[in-house]
């Protein structure tokens, strides 16, 4: 397939996915009710009054592992075009592989030896 | 000039049809799947053996009252349904049903789909910011959490078979296992895959950011009508989406005897959304940390040796 | 082609408008996924496959969530984000928008070539190739500085000393 | 078909927009994401001046630029944090650590 075709299919379909949920949307705002009232638009609370504003303390771990996250995440886009060529590079190619995912490892390693990877 | 234009509509109204209808059979299936596991009928009132009873949500949800919620970040509260549907549907473009049977076969076709399914994490985050509600939140950030945690995994699992069949061509992978499904060499990357991806798409016993006991519904709380339609839509189209992977880079693809290709791709398919929702009936739900540390103490190690032993054999 | 970049750059530029005009730290940072995709776009139509995948995966998928995490962490609804003295503004946009006109009047004058060559169909598979013939010491070296960063970022955010 | 210079263009547009973002932003998040699309905007470049050489050494560059910006992003929110629990604020005036 010609490469430019190609993404122009990508482009027809980004834009009928964002054509499906308007349309759908559009559907509704004609055949829904509309009714709001101050009880139904609370946000939900058991019950209770909701405080206007949520903003929560929230546990550093979120973070943490969205760290290791973007780290790794990096470490396999290299891994994609390794294993793409794979079959044209090579035993050296595959020892310089281990090198670079050993060393991310001594990262993982670390991690967990600080016991950053448990949910305290 | 007009022709090309019609095909790429063509297309697209195609895979449209299919993915709305694709979601609309699972809750079907899922439902009389789950209600057989536990020795009840299931949905079975509209229709024939309860078929239509999707058709009926569907419809039940579109003339429902859209509420958008006080003190809701109005625009983001509004744009997350669409977040989250828009890269699902994109991800369908490289699929491959048969030979041939695709819209795009893009040179980087497997990547295009780890890539465009990334993004649908904001859309939970901004679904659970949005809401203003912290049961939303806390939901919207523990499914951040785990789709991150469980990503990892995931993408490392399919590089052992991008290696084996040098190429991310999805049509490259089904031919290079002509002679032997990768699920057999690669065992272990098919099982770290096939965990990771029910966890990707946050399915019980992965359903932590929507347990119920504890986060009313997670990041959909405040969620309804078309809005929360959505939510679902995008769901399970990446179920669909999850077996469609592993049945191209681990079962073969559509290849299979007597029967036509699409047949056989929709078959294989199949069995491993048999499979996923198997496990929602049999198991429990685990614990966050159990969750994260299982993601990355056991299947992020895994799946770092597959590729490992994937890259040793091709030596040998 | 022309359409298509005409929608890209409006992505583009619009989102990164919205990055420095939005008044709410979230909004930024959707703004920025915005800006993000777009700049993948153009690799796409450039014919970087492989870099155009990469954006996405890497910066809206993931930088994109650690800035929302670390917005959420840190974040104050009292927080004032501009505000800034007016000399500031003058100083900071008169030099942003001589910076602009600069650059804007020097690329006109210069004859850029129109044509694009092709896009390599083994895109990919070159990357690959070239990361391990002339690149391989930049590439170790990468590995070396992730490692710095998760362990630097970890000793950091680690939850030792601090109440919040 | 654009030329090289209209993505330079964008390139620039995108560098001053994030420069203008980082020096004037009073959050320190929103500063970073200033950098942010300054980095891309480099990236941009890069793949741009690759694209049109046919050469792919551009688009390795960018690879390894993804690749600082994503550990950069990932100690400099960190710092952050880790500042914010100190002194419950992530305002740029109010970090002066340095200042006696």
């Amino acid at each position: 397939m010609p490469y430019f075709l190609g993404y122009t299919y990508v482009a027809v379909f980004l834009l009928f996915g964002i054509l499906i949920p308007v349309g759908a949307l559009l559907a509704n705002r004609l055949l829904a009710p509309r009714h709001p009232d101050p009880e139904k638009l609370q946000a939900y609370e058991c019950g209770l009054a909701t405080p206007s504003d949520n903003t929560l303390p929230y546990n550093v771990r979120y973070y943490i592992f969205a760290l290791l996250f973007v780290v790794f995440d990096v470490e396999t886009i290299f891994l994609y075009p390794w294993a793409v060529a794979f079959n044209r590079l090579g035993l050296f190619a595959f020892v310089e592989m281990i090198v670079f995912i050993g060393i991310l490892v001594v990262g993982l390693v670390y991690a967990w030896k600080k016991r950053l990877l448990e949910w305290l | 000039m007009g022709q090309p234009y019609l095909r790429l509509a063509a297309a697209a109204l195609i895979l449209a049809a299919f993915v709305l209808g694709t979601a609309a059979f699972l809750v079907w299936f899922e439902r009389k799947l789950l209600g057989r596991m536990q020795v009840r009928p299931g949905p079975n009132r509209v229709g024939p053996g309860g078929l239509l009873q999707p058709v009926a949500d569907i419809l039940k949800l579109t003339v429902k009252e859209d509420i958008l919620p006080e003190h809701a970040d109005r625009p983001l509260f509004r744009l997350a349904p669409l977040m989250a549907f828009v890269p699902a549907f994109a991800a369908f473009v490289v699929l491959p049903f048969g030979p041939g049977l695709v819209s795009a076969d893009l040179n980087i076709g497997l990547l295009w789909i780890l890539a465009v399914s990334t993004v649908s994490v904001l859309a939970l985050i901004a679904a659970g910011w949005a809401s203003n509600s912290k049961y939303a939140l806390l939901g919207g950030m523990r499914a951040a959490a785990q789709m991150i945690s469980y990503e990892v995994p995931l993408v490392l699992s399919l590089i052992g078979v991008v290696l084996a069949a040098g190429s991310l061509r999805l049509g490259r992978i089904v031919a290079a296992q002509a002679h032997l499904w990768f699920a057999v060499p690669q065992v272990l990357g098919f099982i770290v895959y096939l965990i990771a991806a029910t966890a990707e798409s946050n399915r019980s016993p992965f359903d932590l950011p929507e347990g119920e006991s504890e986060l009313v519904a997670g990041f959909h709380t405040e969620y309804s009508g078309v809005r929360f339609a959505f939510f679902f839509l995008a769901e399970y189209s990446y179920v669909f989406l999850a077996a469609a992977i592993a049945t191209l880079a681990f079962l073969g693809g559509w290849s299979g005897p007597f029967l036509p290709p699409v047949v056989w791709f929709l078959v294989k398919t199949y069995a491993v959304i048999f499979f996923i929702i198997w496990l929602r009936a049999t198991l429990p739900r685990i614990r966050i940390d159990q969750l994260l540390s299982f993601g990355w103490k056991v299947l992020l190690p895994l799946s770092l040796v597959n590729i490992f032993l994937v890259g040793l054999f091709r030596f040998i | 082609m022309p359409e298509a970049f005409g929608i890209l750059t409006l992505a583009t530029l619009g989102g990164a408008l919205g990055v420095v005009l939005a008044t709410d730290v979230v909004h930024s940072a959707y703004f920025l996924v915005l800006a993000f995709l777009g700049v993948a776009g153009y690799y796409f139509l450039l014919g970087g496959e492989f870099v155009g995948a990469v954006q996405i995966l890497i910066y809206a998928g993931a930088v994109a969530v650690l800035f929302l995490f670390a917005v959420m962490l840190t974040r104050r609804r009292a927080d004032p984000v501009w505000g800034r003295s007016p000399a500031r503004w003058l100083g900071v946009g008169g030099a942003a928008a001589l910076l602009a006109w600069l650059l804007l009047t020097h690329l006109e004058r210069h004859p850029w070539p129109t044509k694009l060559p092709p896009p390599a169909p083994h895109n990919t598979a070159l990357i690959g190739k070239a990361l391990f013939r002339p690149f391989v010491v930049p590439f170790e070296v990468v590995s070396v500085l992730l490692l710095a960063a998760l362990v630097g970022a970890l000793l950091l955010a680690r939850k030792e000393g601090g109440a919040s | 078909m654009p030329s090289l210079g209209d993505f330079l263009a964008v390139g620039a547009g995108l560098f001053v927009l994030g420069l203008f973002g980082a020096l004037m932003k009073r959050t320190a998040v929103a500063v970073l994401m200033g950098i942010e699309l300054m980095l891309n905007a480099a990236n941009l470049n890069l793949v741009a001046f690759a694209a049109f050489s046919g050469r792919i050494s551009g688009q390795i560059f960018a690879l390894f630029v993804i690749a600082l910006a994503a550990a950069e992003v990932a100690v400099g929110l960190a710092i952050l944090l880790s500042l914010f629990r100190s002194r419950a604020t992530v305002r740029m005036d109010d970090i002066d650590l340095l200042k006696g």
